[in-house]
C-alpha cells in the first residue's frame, strides 16, 4: 500500500527538483515561449510545501485538492491551471484515503491527466505536458498489467515520460504559447513536457523505494 | 542584467506600491491577492470591466484603470498570467449588481485563469462576460491551434467598453461591442532587442546586431521569423500590408490606428513608423481618424514597434473621444 | 545601431511629419527653419511661450506644444542645439502682442542660439524674456563655469508657465514664475546604459554589465561618477538626497514629484524607483502633492531615470492642475 | 596679396577636412561631450560650400559674412553660434576687399577669435576652441612681425593651433557641455579645439601655398 507519508515525500521531492531545475524550465521556455516556466512552477512549489504542514494530518486526497488549489493560486500561465487542475483531479480521485494500492494511484494520475486534457484541449503531438504524462500513464499501466511491483511501473512510467518528453523535440508546437513560434518550435524540447517527466521520476525515487513489495 | 529593480521577486509587490503611491486619486491597489481598481468601485449598477495579464506590458493593463476604462486590472508575475483569485477578487470589487466583462487576451494560460475566475465569480451569482481578443496577424489561425495572440487591439477594447459601460450599456451590450472590436483590429509587431524577465537574468532570445525578428508578440518571444535589419519605412510596410490584406481594410474605410511602442523604443522612432504608415493608409484609401502613438502594450525594455488598426464606425469613434482618466491614457477629464 | 529610422540625416524631419500626421488637432509643424506651433496661435493678448533644444528628449519639447503648455517647440539635430531662426520664427508665429518667453535650458548651445534668437525678435520689436532653467544638482554651480545643466525641472516650468500664460498673465509675470519655479526645482538622472546618436551610430559611452552612470545628463554623455550597479532603492537614494539636500526641501515642503524615464527603462521599473522616492520624502516630511511618472524628458533609447522634486505653493499647484492639451500631457481637456 | 578665391580655396578645403574628420571629431565630442561635433560641422560646411556660388563674386567680407550666418542657422549647437560669430567677425574685418594682406588676413583672424571669447565668455585654458584659436592667432603675429612669409606664418599659426590643440588634453573643461564631467573631462582632447586647428591647417594648406612671396 502507499501511504500519505509516501505522497508528502514525492510532493517534497518535486518541489526540491523543481527548484535544481528552474533555470533549466526557464531555458527551456526562453526557446519557445516566455521563459517563466521554472520560475513559475518553482514559485508554486513553493507555496505547496508551505501549505503543507496544515493539511499534513489529513487524508491524501485533501493533500493532493490543496496541491492544486495552492498552484492554481499561486503559479498562473498556463501552467498554473493544468498543474492545479491535474492534482486537483488526483485528489478527487483519492478522496478520503490514507492508503491505496498502486492502482489506485495509476487511476489518480489517469484522472489527473484526463483533467489536463479537458482543461488545456490538448492531446499528444502537440508538444505539451500531454506528451510526457501520455506515455508515462501508459507505461505504468502496462507495467502492472503484467504484474511488475511499483518500484518497476513508476520507473517505467518516469522513463517512458522522460523519452516523451525527448520526443516534443522535432514537434511542431500546435497549443499554448510555443503554437505562435509555427515552424521555429520545431527542435526545442517543451518545458511543460519536462516539468512532467520531473514529476514522474519523483514518483519513482519516492512512492517506489518506499513501497517496494516484499 | 541592467535594471532598476531590488529582487527579481519583489519587482510586481514594489511596482504596485509605486503605483499606489503615485496615483491615489485614481486607484486603490489591493496585495494578495493582487488587482488594481478604480477608487471609486463598484459603481453600482454600472456594468464592470476587468482586465488582466501577466505584468510587464505597463501601462497595460494597471495603467489603464480608471473612469472611463477599465474598473479593475490584475497583474500577473512578469509575463505570467494572473491567478483565478485574482480576477475572481476583482470582479467581486468592480461588481455593481450590472454584470461583469472580462477582456481576456488569446493565451493559453490567461484563457484557463480567467475562465476559472468566471466559473468562481457566476458560482457566487455574478454575471460574468468574457470575451477574448485575438488580434494578432503574425499568428496562423486554426480551429487547432490555440489560436491568434490578443494583442494591441486589447488597448483600443479596453478604452472603447470602457466608455461604454460608463454610458450606462448593459453587459450584453458592452460584450458585443468587445466583440466587435476584436472583430474589427489587427495588429502586428516587430522587435530589435529581445527583453529580459527580472527572474530569468538575461535576454529571452540573442538578436544579432544586425537582425530583428518580425511578427512577435509581447512575451519576448521570438518572432515568426528573423531577418536582416531593414529601414523604418520597409518594417513599417511588413507590419502595415499584413494587417491591411487581412481584415481587410478597404477603400473608404476609417480607423484608429496605434503605433505602440514595445518599451525601448523612443518616441522619435515611433513617429517616424506613423509617419509611413499614415502614408500606406492613404496609399489604400483608408482614413486615419484617431492616432495614438507611444508605448501602451509593452514588453519590458524591448526595442521594437507594433501596429494596430481598428476600423471604426461613428459608435466606436464617439466612444474613443469619451472622457477618459487613467494614468496610462487620459483626455477630457 | 538598431533604431527604425530609414536615414540619420532624416531623423527629425521624419519625425516632424510624423508629428504633424499624428497631432493635426493640436499643432502645425513648420520646416525649414523647424518648429512645432499651437494650431492656433498666434493668440492675440496671450503671452507666447516657447522653448526648444536637441531631438532626442521626446516628449519634450515638441509633445508639450498645446492648449495650457507651450506654443511653439524648436526642435534641433539631435542633442543639438537649435539655430537663432527657428526661434526667431517661432517667436514671430506665437507672438500674439503680449511678448514671449523664452524657456532655455542651460547648456552654452542652447543659451548662445536663443540668445541670438531674442536678438534678432526683440529687433523687430517683439518683447521678449529668457529664463534660463539650471536645475541639476549633479553639476557643481559656480560664476567660471558654464553653471549647472537645464533637466526636469523644464517639463514642470513648461507646465506651470503654459498655464500662467494661459491665463493671461503678463510676460513679466509668466517670467517671474519661470524663475521661481526654476529657483524651486531641482533633479538628478543616472543611466543604465548609454543611447546611441543616429549619427554616430555607435554608443556615445561604453557602460560594462555591472556599472552604471550617476549623475548624467539628457544628450548621452557621461555622468559625473561611474560606479558599480546598485538597487533601485539604493539608487534613488543616491538621486534623491542631494536634491534634498541642494535646495533644500524642508521638512513641511509640499512638492511637485517626477520619477522620469530616460527612454529606455520601463515603466515598471519607474514605479519601484517612485515608491521608494515616495517613503524617502516621507521620511523627510516632505508632501508629494502632484506626481508624474513616465517618459518625459528623455535620452533617446538610454535606460535610466531622473528625479525632480518642485516646491510648491498653491499657486504652483493650481497652475499644474490646470487644463493642458498636449501629445505629451494631458489633463482636464 | 590674399585673393578672393584663396579664400573660397580655403572654405572648400576645410569642408572637405571636416568631412574626412567628421567621425574623428565625434568620436571626440562623445568622450565629452554629445557626440555630434563632426556632424553639425559637417552639416554647416556642406551648407556654406552649396551657398558659396551665390556669393562667389561678391567680396571677401559678404563671403566670409555669409560664412557665417550660413553656419548660425545650419549647425546648432554651442558649434553654430561660435563658429559663426568667427567667421562673420572675420568677414566684417574683411567687408568690401576683395584682395589684401596677409596682415589684413590676421586682423580678420584676431577680431573672429574677439567675438568667439565675445560670445562665449571663454579664456584659454578652459578646454575650448579658444585654446587653438589663441595661439593660433598668437604665433602668427609674431611670425609676420618678424618678417616671415605668408607661409611661414601660416604654418606656425597651424603648428601652434594643432599643439594648442594637444594641449587640451589635460585641461579640466569649465566651459561648455564637457565641464559638467568634472575632473573626468581630463584627458581628452577637446573635440571644437580641433576643428579650430583644422582650420588653421587648412589656411597654411590653402592661402599658405597659393600665396608664397615670389
Ligand atoms: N493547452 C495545453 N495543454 C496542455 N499543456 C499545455 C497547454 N498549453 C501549454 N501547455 C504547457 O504549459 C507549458 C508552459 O507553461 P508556463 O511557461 O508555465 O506557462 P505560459 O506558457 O503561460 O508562460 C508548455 O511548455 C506546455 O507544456
Ligand atoms: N563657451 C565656449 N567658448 C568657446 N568654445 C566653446 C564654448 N563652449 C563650447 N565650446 C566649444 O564647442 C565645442 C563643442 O561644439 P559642439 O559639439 O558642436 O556643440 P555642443 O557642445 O552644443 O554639442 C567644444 O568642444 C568647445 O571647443
Ligand atoms: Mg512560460
Ligand atoms: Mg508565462
Ligand atoms: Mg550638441
Ligand atoms: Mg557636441
Amino acid at each position: 500500500m502507499i501511504t500519505r507519508d509516501d505522497i508528502l515525500a514525492w510532493l517534497k521531492c518535486y518541489r526540491q527538483a523543481l527548484g535544481e531545475n528552474k533555470d533549466y524550465l526557464t531555458r527551456l521556455d526562453s526557446a519557445i515561449g516566455d521563459a517563466d516556466h521554472g520560475a513559475n512552477m518553482d514559485r508554486g512549489f513553493a507555496a505547496v510545501l508551505e501549505k503543507l504542514p496544515s493539511v499534513a494530518e489529513k487524508d491524501v486526497g485533501t493533500i493532493l485538492k490543496t496541491t492544486g488549489m495552492t498552484l492554481v493560486s499561486t503559479v498562473g500561465g498556463a501552467g498554473g491551471p493544468l498543474y492545479g487542475t491535474f492534482f486537483m483531479r488526483a485528489g478527487m480521485a483519492l478522496d478520503g484515503k490514507t492508503e491505496f494500492t498502486p492502482q489506485e494511484f495509476l487511476a489518480a494520475l489517469e484522472a489527473g491527466l484526463a483533467g489536463v486534457q479537458q482543461r488545456g484541449k490538448a492531446t499528444t503531438g502537440e508538444k505539451t505536458m500531454v506528451d510526457a504524462l501520455t506515455p508515462g500513464c501508459k507505461a505504468m499501466r502496462e507495467a502492472l498489467e503484467r504484474g511488475k511491483s511499483l518500484a518497476e511501473a513508476l520507473d517505467a512510467a518516469a522513463a517512458a515520460a522522460e523519452q516523451g518528453m525527448r520526443d516534443t523535440i522535432p514537434m511542431l508546437a500546435t497549443k499554448g504559447r510555443a503554437s505562435y513560434l509555427g515552424e521555429r518550435s520545431i527542435g526545442h524540447q517543451d518545458p511543460g513536457a519536462t516539468s512532467s517527466a520531473l514529476m514522474l521520476r519523483c514518483a519513482a525515487n519516492t512512492l517506489g523505494r518506499v513501497q517496494d513489495p516484499a | 542584467m541592467k535594471k532598476l529593480i531590488n529582487n527579481p521577486a519583489d519587482v510586481v509587490k514594489e511596482e504596485l506600491m509605486g503605483v499606489a503611491l503615485a496615483h491615489p486619486d485614481l486607484v486603490r491597489v489591493h496585495f494578495d491577492p493582487n488587482y488594481i481598481v478604480r477608487v471609486d468601485a463598484p459603481i453600482q449598477g454600472k456594468v464592470g470591466v476587468i482586465s488582466g495579464g501577466g505584468s510587464g506590458h505597463e501601462p497595460m493593463h494597471g495603467g489603464f484603470v480608471g473612469v472611463g476604462m477599465l474598473d479593475a486590472a490584475c497583474p500577473g508575475a512578469v509575463f505570467t498570467s494572473p491567478t483565478p483569485d485574482q480576477m475572481y477578487e476583482a470582479t467581486k470589487a468592480v461588481n455593481g449588481g450590472a454584470g461583469v466583462l472580462h477582456i481576456v487576451k488569446n493565451y493559453t494560460g490567461d484563457v484557463l485563469n480567467f475562465e476559472m475566475a468566471a466559473e468562481m465569480a457566476m458560482a457566487e451569482g455574478i454575471e460574468v462576460a468574457s470575451v477574448v481578443i485575438d488580434d494578432d496577424v503574425a499568428v496562423q489561425d486554426s480551429l487547432y491551434t490555440a489560436g491568434r495572440r490578443g494583442v494591441g487591439t486589447t488597448v483600443l477594447a479596453e478604452k472603447i467598453c470602457g466608455a461604454a459601460a460608463e454610458q450606462g450599456r448593459s453587459l450584453q451590450e458592452v460584450a458585443d461591442l468587445c466583440r466587435k472590436v476584436n472583430g474589427w483590429g489587427r495588429s502586428m509587431g516587430m522587435a530589435l532587442t529581445s527583453c529580459t524577465v527580472p527572474h530569468a537574468g538575461k535576454p529571452t532570445f540573442d538578436l544579432p546586431e544586425d537582425q530583428m525578428e518580425i511578427g512577435i508578440g509581447i512575451h519576448g518571444e521570438p518572432g515568426r521569423t528573423r531577418m536582416p535589419l531593414k529601414t523604418a519605412d520597409e518594417i513599417t510596410e511588413m507590419l502595415a500590408l499584413p494587417i491591411i490584406n487581412d481584415l481587410p481594410f478597404k477603400s473608404g474605410d476609417t480607423v484608429i490606428a496605434m503605433v505602440n511602442g514595445m518599451g525601448g523604443t523612443p518616441l522619435i522612432e515611433l513617429y517616424i513608423v506613423y509617419r509611413k504608415l499614415a502614408e500606406i493608409c492613404k496609399g489604400h484609401g483608408i482614413t486615419i481618424a484617431r492616432s495614438l502613438v507611444g508605448n501602451y502594450i509593452t514588453s519590458l525594455e524591448m526595442a521594437g514597434c507594433s501596429i494596430t488598426l481598428l476600423k471604426a464606425d461613428d459608435d466606436i469613434l464617439k466612444l474613443w473621444d469619451a472622457p477618459v482618466k487613467t494614468a496610462g491614457l487620459r483626455w477630457g477629464l
